[in-house]
């Protein structure tokens, strides 16, 4: 196995881990910090992809680049996004199925 | 590859989904802010092992720097709610548990996904078109030798026009929430010491030939308007953590005037260069690397403000409102 | 001699994993605090060894903007992240 | 003959940087609390950083990537000792004790 199939797993291993924590995580700090990191696995993957060649292309690397800053605005939003929401309702959960307020304890 | 590179390669690309997979399930909110920092580090050595430097320059300072700053001041700006409000200190922890039923009716099917874009990702086959030599004969054509750079500004200038203008609707988008800013937490013996004085003092002009040196070199070698904002912008970002900058940044018309100019000026080029030569960016020859150079100390200057301002996330006074 | 440097790069690869034990032993967020600094310095001397061994002289730059920018998130942590918890406990 | 000694020194160093970097670990992982753990942040691993500068330094072959790395060290310097600073003091002000052998 060479290094970039090394790296190419290695963002596809990150993007699943985070999709999994994406859906199954309440807070919603975790799930900005879930987003944030999916956005990296696909940045590893396209970078990888960029350096399958003799030569590195540079094409994606401007892409990632460009990535790189739309994430961090839009993570810089949806933080906004909670804090607004804990100011309103005093919690940064979404409301779960079937009731107003999020649960107490775990399990259930 | 030497098999050292093999090895290190190996223990890098095993780190960063672990590294997730921790942060994603620490206990408490502060530890996974460490671990998403850490992340960070990372991130950017891998991108060095991958022969990227520009984005391991980004990402050392946005991934490591302005994010991790960003997802601090937020979980601080939630917990100091909750400790007026009595609440339990350790509120910022995930209190909702999902039974064993739901976690593993999320495993299959993102198992099933990974599994079939691991197999995706390792049988692709090789390129059809050669973008490497199109994007050097490209590159060659043009004045600008870096390639990311010609990439960014010439060869596909569009991308960057349309994402300043997304960093622009993220500021504004953010302060159409109306929130008010976080305040220090930070006990008077820190928030007024002059050790932390002395480190801006020290910071502030260092931070600044940085930026310009990483703009200067974004033509020729990695480097640019995105790293050279990224590093103002965090010099912006220290400047308000220690009250040296107001919140709100300034008077309103010069802050909204600031955000717009990287814009404004993508803009103005653009319609300006199609008027000339009839194509939406494209550049008239020999004023090239003028217009390029332009365009980008303006976008630094744009991408460092935004990001200040998607830190304090107050908007900027009215006129005559004072600061 | 590239080897060696990418074998050493290896070795603080490893401290940074050993580093992790801190953050999750804690007990304070100042320790885990402390342990990112710590991660930003071994990050640096990284970022030079691999300038060096797979010489790209542009990761020098990346190595500066990683030690200027490391403490930004330390000073985040200071002025914004309450350090209730040791306070309520001995109250 | 000179290009030997060059990466000799240059060897020496940088293991020698690495052997502080490691004596910064475990002295994270070992003191006993966060004031003590602050050696490591302040003394340990800056020097080994210096080392480290030293050895890739010699064995860069240019003036202009030599004080770009001095000043990385720099930054980390003034960087770490300000973060220890700060990080002490606000445990200090949070009433976080000061560990003594019992």
């Amino acid at each position: 196995m060479s290094s970039v199939d090394m790296y190419l797993l290695s963002g596809v291993a990150v993007f699943a881990v985070c999709a999994y924590a994406l859906v199954v995580h309440a807070h919603l700090i975790r799930k900005v910090i879930a987003i944030n990191m999916m956005g990296s696995g696909v940045f590893v993957l396209l970078t990888a992809i960029a350096r399958r060649g003799d030569e590195t292309d540079p094409v994606p690397h401007a892409m990632v680049l460009t990535g790189i800053v739309v994430a961090v605005s839009a993570t810089a939003f949806a933080l906004a996004v909670v804090r607004k929401l804990h100011e309103a309702t005093g919690h940064a959960y979404l409301p779960e199925e079937g009731e107003d307020a999020p649960p107490d304890g775990g399990g259930g | 590859m030497s098999f050292a590179g093999l090895v290190l390669d190996g223990l890098l690309a095993l780190s960063l989904p672990v590294l997730a997979w921790r942060a994603l399930s620490a206990r408490d909110l502060y530890r996974a802010v460490i671990l998403f920092i850490t992340f960070g580090v990372i991130l950017a050595l891998a991108w060095a092992r991958l022969g990227a430097p520009d984005i391991a320059l980004a990402e050392a300072a946005i991934g490591a720097g302005i994010t991790g700053a960003l997802l601090l001041n937020t979980v601080g700006g939630l917990s100091r709610k909750n400790d007026k409000d009595d609440e339990r200190p350790d509120e910022p922890t995930d209190r909702v548990g999902r039974p064993w039923r739901t976690r593993l009716a999320v495993t299959v099917p993102v198992t099933i996904l990974a599994g079939g874009l691991a197999w995706a990702v390792l049988s692709f086959p090789a390129p059809v078109v050669d973008m490497p030599s199109l994007v050097g004969e490209a590159v060659a054509e043009g004045e600008v030798s870096h390639p990311v750079t010609a990439v960014l500004l010439d060869y596909r200038s569009y991308d960057t026009f349309l994402e300043i203008g997304v960093l622009l609707l993220a500021a504004l988008c953010v302060w159409s929430l109306g929130l008010s800013a976080v305040r220090s937490t930070a006990p008077e013996a820190v928030s007024g010491s002059p050790v932390l004085a002395g480190f801006v003092r020290l910071l502030a002009p260092a931070m600044v030939v940085s930026g310009v040196y990483l703009l200067w070199a974004g033509t020729s070698q990695p480097g640019g308007a995105f790293q050279a904002g990224a590093v103002l912008g965090a010099l912006g970002v220290v400047m308000v953590l220690t009250g040296l900058l107001v919140p709100s940044l300034g008077r309103g018309g010069v802050v909204r005037a600031g955000l717009a100019l990287g814009f404004a000026v993508f803009l103005l080029v653009g319609v300006v260069s199609m008027l000339a030569t009839g194509g939406f960016l494209a550049y008239p020859e020999g004023f090239e690397y003028g217009l390029i150079l332009a365009i980008e100390f303006f976008l630094t200057f744009s991408i460092a403000l935004t990001l200040t301002a998607l830190f304090t996330t107050v908007p900027p006074r009215e006129k005559g409102g004072g600061a | 001699m590239n080897t060696f440097f990418t074998i050493v790069a290896g070795f603080l690869l490893v401290n940074i994993a050993a580093g992790l034990v801190r953050v999750y032993l804690g007990p304070t967020p100042a320790d885990r605090m402390l342990s990112a600094q710590l991660f930003g310095t071994t990050g640096v001397a990284i970022l030079l060894l691999l300038s060096q061994a797979l010489s790209t002289p542009a990761l020098v730059d990346a190595a500066l903007v990683l030690g200027l920018l490391a403490a930004v998130a330390v000073v985040a942590f200071v002025m914004r992240v309450p350090q209730s918890e040791r306070e309520a406990d001995e109250e | 003959m000179i290009p030997a000694l060059i990466n000799a020194a240059s060897m020496f160093f940088v293991v020698a940087g690495a052997f502080f970097f490691l004596a910064g670990t475990v002295g994270l992982l070992r003191f006993p609390d966060v004031y003590t753990r602050l050696h490591s942040l302040t003394k340990a691993d800056n020097t080994g950083l210096g080392l480290m500068m030293v050895g890739l330094a010699i064995q860069s072959g240019s003036i202009l990537v030599a004080l770009k790395m001095a000043l990385a060290w720099l930054f980390v310097l003034v960087s770490g000792a300000t973060a220890a600073h700060l990080i002490s003091t606000t445990a200090l002000k949070s009433g976080l004790r000061i560990w003594r052998k019992e």
